[in-house]
C-alpha cells in the first residue's frame, strides 16, 4: 500500500527535515505516527498525500512510484486518499456540508446520495446543529470535525490524518478514533500523526517513531 | 436543502469587484476611440473622393483681350483637356456662376460681363490612375497660356497627413486600451488565485482536475468581463448619440457627415465581445498557468 | 540583525499591483484630456479675439461709377466710423491688397485698377462693450448705400459653440475619470483590507491605535498613487509632445498654436499630485472606516 | 481583575452561546477553563480579551465596565492582555521574530529592548533555528509556540490561553505551562482554556467548567 524507500525531503534549498525513512505499510493496516513537534510527521504525511515529493529515494503509493506517475494522473490517485491537515484548511465561505461534500463533486457523485451521506456524517460527529454554519463561526472542536468528515466522506483507501484530536475532549476524540477504526475495519489503511499519548495507549495499534526527520523506532503497540 | 455554493467566488473577491468597472471603462473608450477612428476614416475617404474627383482650370483674361479672344482660349483648353487620357466630363463654368462665387469679395451688385472675369473649366476623372498631370499641365499652358490648374493637391496632401496622424494615434490608443485590459484581467486574475490560493491547493489535494478548477475561474471571469463590456458599450453608445445630436446643432456645413455604415457598426460591437473573449481566456490560461505551479 | 518588516505590505499583495496601472492609466488619459480642454480654450480665446477684435467694412462699387465717387463713399464711410462710439483704429485697405486677396478668383495678371473692385476697410474696436452693431450698420447704410458690414458673427457663434461642446465633453470625461480613479483607490483600499483583514483584526487586539494601523495603508497608498501618476503624467507628457510634433509638420496656417502658458503647465502637473492626494485620502478613510466597525 | 455578572452572549441574531456566566478571578490568580467542544470556553475569553461585547450582564476589566469604556481607551486597556488564538492568527508574512515583536513594536519600546527580548525568550521555547522562519514554514507545534510568545512577551497583566497545548508534545507542553506558572508567580493573572487532562491534572489550579453556555462549577483543583 505505502512503501518508504531510504526517503530523504528537504523544503526548497532547506535542510532535510527527513532523511533515510525506510518503511512499509500493509493495506488495511493502522498505525500512529509520534515524535516531538517538529520531528517531521506532516511532513511525512505531505509525502504520502503527494502535496510534496521526495528529494531522493522512493516512496510507492498503491503500487506506483509517485515520482513518475504522470500529472494527469495525480488526481485520480488522490481521490483515493483522504486528508485530515493539522490546520484543517476548510474552505471559509462554503458551509460545513459544502465543505464535506467537496470530495463528492470532484469526483462527480450525484447531489441526493452527496446530501444523504454527508448529513449522516456530520450527524454522527456532533454537527447536526451545524450543517450551514460556515467554518470561522464553528468552535476549533466543531471545525476539526468537519476536516476529519471531509477526509473520510469519500471512502477513502488510504486515510491520513495530522493531530486529528488536538482540539477535542477526551470523549469525542475516542468516538472519533472509533469512526477511524470502523473505515479500517472495512479496508482502510490509517495513518495517524498525534501528541495524544492518552489515544495512543488506549487504542492498541502499531507505533511510528520519529525523531529530528528518521524514523527511530516502530513499535508494535503502546501495550508492548 | 442545500444548494451548492460557488466554489470559487470570484465575483465576490473584493479585489475582483474591481474587473467590471475595469473593463466597462476600458471598452467604453476602445469604442469611443473606435468610433472615432471610423468616423475620421469615411470622412478622409469622403474628402479624398471629392478631392480626386478632378480638378479645376482657370483661364484669367489677358489685358486688352477681346471676349471672343478668351473663348477661344477656353475652346482651346477643353480640347486639349477631351484629348487627354483619362480625363472624363469637362463642363466649362459659366461667367454668372463664377461671378455669384465671387460675391462675397466684390459685393452683390455687379454685372458678371463688365467684369474680366476668369473663366472656370470644371473636369472629373474618368481613371484617375491613367491621367499624367505634369504633361497635362504643360499641354493646357500650351495651349492658352497663363492657364491655371488647381489640383488641390496641397490641400489633400494636408488632409490625409492631418489624418493619418490621427488614425495612427487612435490605432496606438486602442492598442494601449486593450494591453492595460488585458493586464487586469492577467493582474486581477493572478490576485484572486493568490487570494483563493488555500481553496485551490485543497481542491487539487482532494483530486479536483486542473480543468475541474480553471472552469470556474474561466466561467467567472467570462460573466464579469461580459457585465463589464457590456456597460461600457451601452455607454459608449450613448455618448456617440450625444455628440451626434450636438455636431447636428452646428452647421452642416461645418462638420461633415458623422454615421457610420452597418458594417462599421457591426465591426463595433465586435469590441466588447473581443473584450469578453480576451477576458475568459486570459483567466483560464492565467489559472493554468498557476496550478500548473503546484505539485 | 532582524530589520522590521512591513507591516502590511499593500504593494506585495496582488490586487494591489494593479493599483499604479489604474492611476497611472487614469491621470495619463485625465493629463492628456485636461490639456486638450485647456489648448481648445485657448484657441477659442485667440479666434474670439482675432475676429472680435473688429470687423470689414466693403463698398462696392455702383455700376458706371466714376472711381471718385467710390473714394467719396469710402471717405463718408470712414468718417461715419471714426466718429462712432468704441470705434478705435480705422484702415483702408489699398486696392492693391484686394486685388491681391482675390487672385486665387482672378488669376495672377489682373491691374488692380482695371477692375472695379470694391474697397475694404478694417476696422478695430477701441472698446468693443460701447460699440452698438446695429446702429453702425444702419449709418453706414445711409452714408455709403450698398456697404457690407462682415462682423464675422455667424462664425464666432459656430466655433463657440463647438468649442463649448468640447469643453463640456472634457469636463465629463475628466469627472468620469476622476470618479473611476477614486473607484479604484476606494474598492482597492477595500479589498486589501478585506484581505489583511486578519492582520488589522490581530493589530486591533494587541493594542494598535487605529491611527497607527490606518497610517501603515495610507502611506502605502501614497507611494503607488505616485508612482502610479507620476508614470502616466510622463507618458502623457511625451504623448502631448509627440502630438506638438505631429502638428508642426503640418502647415501652420492649418493648425494654430497648440501650446500652453506656464500657468496652464503648472496647472496640468497638479492633475497627478491631486490624483495621489485623493488615494492617499481615500485609503485613510477607507481603513478608518473598517477598523470602527471592528469591537 | 476580572468580574462577570450575569453575562449573557451572542454572535449576532444566533442564539446564546453563553447565558448566566457570573464569577470573579482575583489578580495573580491562575485558573483553567474546560468543558466539551463548543461549550463556550473561546466565547467566555473573546469576552475577556475584547473581542466581543456581551449581550447583557456586565463584565469588568481592570475595575473597568468594559461596555462603559469608550473606543480612544480600549487599546491601552488591550495593552496590558496577552492572548494565545486557538487558531494562533500569526502574521502570515512576518518572520517568527517580527511576529513576537508586534506587542512591544505597537506599544513602541526600543529595537534593541526588543532584539534581546524576542530572542532570548524564542530561545527559551525551543525556535532557537527558526527566528527568522515565516510561520507557513513552520510545523504545528512551532507555529504554536510563536502564538505563545508573542502573548507573554509584552509581560501583560492578564494572560488568557485558548488551548494552548493542542500541537505540542506533553514534554513541551509541561515547559510552556511552567512559563505561564513563572508569569503568574511575577503577578499575571492566568486563564488557560483547555481539553488536556493529563495537563489539568499535573498543575493544580483552579477548574472552571462550561457545559452548553453556562458555568456548570469552579473546582479549587483537579486534586479534589
Ligand atoms: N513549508 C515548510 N518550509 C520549510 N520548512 C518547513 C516547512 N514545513 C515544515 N518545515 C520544517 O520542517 C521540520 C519538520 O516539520 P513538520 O511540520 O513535519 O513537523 P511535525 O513533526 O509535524 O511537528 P508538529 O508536531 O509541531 O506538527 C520543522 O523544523 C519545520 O520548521
Ligand atoms: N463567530 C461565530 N459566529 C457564530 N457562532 C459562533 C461563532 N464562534 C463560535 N460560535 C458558536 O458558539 C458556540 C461556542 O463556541 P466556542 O468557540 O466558544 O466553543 P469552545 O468551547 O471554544 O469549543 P472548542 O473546544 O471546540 O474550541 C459553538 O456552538 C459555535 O458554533
Ligand atoms: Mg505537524
Ligand atoms: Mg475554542
Amino acid at each position: 500500500m505505502v512503501r518508504f524507500e531510504n526517503v530523504g525531503m528537504r523544503y526548497g534549498a532547506g535542510p532535510e527535515v527527513l532523511s533515510d525513512v525506510t518503511f512499509a505499510l500493509k493495506p488495511g493496516s493502522f498505525h500512529f505516527v509520534t515524535g516531538p513537534s517538529g520531528a517531521g510527521k506532516s511532513s511525512l504525511l505531505k509525502l504520502m498525500y503527494l502535496a510534496h515529493r521526495p528529494s531522493r529515494g522512493f516512496v510507492t503509493l498503491f503500487d506506483r512510484d509517485v515520482t513518475r506517475v504522470p500529472r494527469g494522473d495525480l488526481p485520480e490517485l488522490r481521490r483515493r486518499i483522504g486528508v485530515v491537515f493539522q490546520d484543517f484548511r476548510l474552505v471559509q465561505h462554503l458551509s460545513a456540508f459544502d465543505n464535506v461534500a467537496l470530495p463528492m463533486r470532484v469526483a462527480g457523485s450525484r447531489e441526493e446520495v452527496i446530501r444523504k451521506h454527508v448529513t449522516e456524517l456530520l450527524t454522527w460527529v456532533g454537527l447536526k446543529d451545524h450543517l450551514h454554519a460556515r467554518p470561522p463561526t464553528l468552535s476549533g472542536g466543531q471545525q476539526q470535525r468537519v476536516a476529519i468528515a471531509r477526509a473520510v466522506i469519500a471512502h477513502p483507501k488510504l486515510l491520513l490524518a495530522d493531530e486529528p484530536t488536538g482540539n477535542v475532549d477526551d470523549t469525542i476524540a475516542v468516538r472519533l478514533l472509533y469512526l477511524f477504526e470502523e473505515l479500517n475495519r472495512m479496508g482502510t489503511t490509517v495513518v495517524i500523526a498525534t501528541h495524544n499519548r492518552s489515544i495512543i495507549s488506549r487504542f492498541s495499534h502499531p507505533i511510528m517513531r520519529l525523531r529530528e526527520g528518521g524514523l527511530v523506532e516502530i513499535k508494535q503497540s503502546a501495550a508492548e | 436543502m442545500s444548494r451548492p455554493q460557488s466554489l470559487l467566488p470570484l465575483s465576490r473577491e473584493p479585489s475582483t469587484r474591481l474587473l467590471p468597472w475595469i473593463i466597462g471603462v476600458m471598452v467604453y473608450l476602445a469604442v469611443l476611440i473606435f468610433a472615432a477612428a471610423l468616423l475620421l476614416a469615411n470622412i478622409a475617404a469622403n474628402w479624398d473622393r471629392e478631392m480626386s474627383a478632378g480638378f479645376t482650370v482657370q483661364i484669367p483674361p489677358a489685358a486688352g483681350d477681346a471676349p471672343e479672344a478668351l473663348e477661344a482660349r477656353v475652346a482651346a483648353v477643353v480640347k486639349t483637356l477631351k484629348e487627354a487620357a483619362g480625363v472624363g466630363e469637362v463642363a466649362v463654368v459659366s461667367p454668372e456662376v463664377t461671378a455669384l462665387a465671387l460675391e462675397p469679395w466684390l459685393g452683390p451688385n455687379i454685372e458678371a460681363h463688365d467684369l474680366p472675369l476668369p473663366r472656370v473649366v470644371e473636369v472629373h476623372f474618368a481613371d484617375r490612375a491613367t491621367v499624367d498631370m505634369a504633361a497635362l499641365i504643360a499641354k493646357l499652358e500650351e495651349a492658352a497660356p497663363g492657364t491655371v490648374v488647381d489640383n488641390h493637391e496641397f490641400w489633400r496632401n494636408q488632409i490625409v497627413s492631418l489624418v493619418g496622424g490621427l488614425e495612427t494615434l487612435a490605432t496606438v490608443a486602442i492598442a494601449l486600451i486593450g494591453f492595460t485590459a488585458m493586464a487586469a484581467v492577467i493582474f486581477t486574475t493572478r490576485s484572486s488565485v493568490a487570494i483563493q490560493r488555500d481553496v485551490i491547493e485543497v481542491l487539487h489535494l482532494i483530486g479536483a482536475t486542473d480543468d475541474y478548477v480553471a472552469h470556474e475561474f474561466q466561467r467567472q471571469a467570462f460573466w464579469i468581463s461580459l457585465s463589464g463590456s457590456a456597460s461600457g458599450t451601452v455607454l459608449a453608445v450613448a455618448t456617440l448619440y450625444l455628440l451626434g445630436q450636438l455636431a447636428g446643432n452646428l452647421d452642416t456645413a461645418l462638420m461633415p457627415d458623422l454615421s457610420l455604415g452597418a458594417w462599421q457598426s457591426v465591426l463595433l460591437w465586435a469590441v466588447p465581445l473581443l473584450a469578453c473573449l480576451i477576458a475568459t481566456m486570459t483567466a483560464r490560461r492565467t489559472v493554468l498557468a498557476a496550478l500548473r505551479r503546484m505539485p
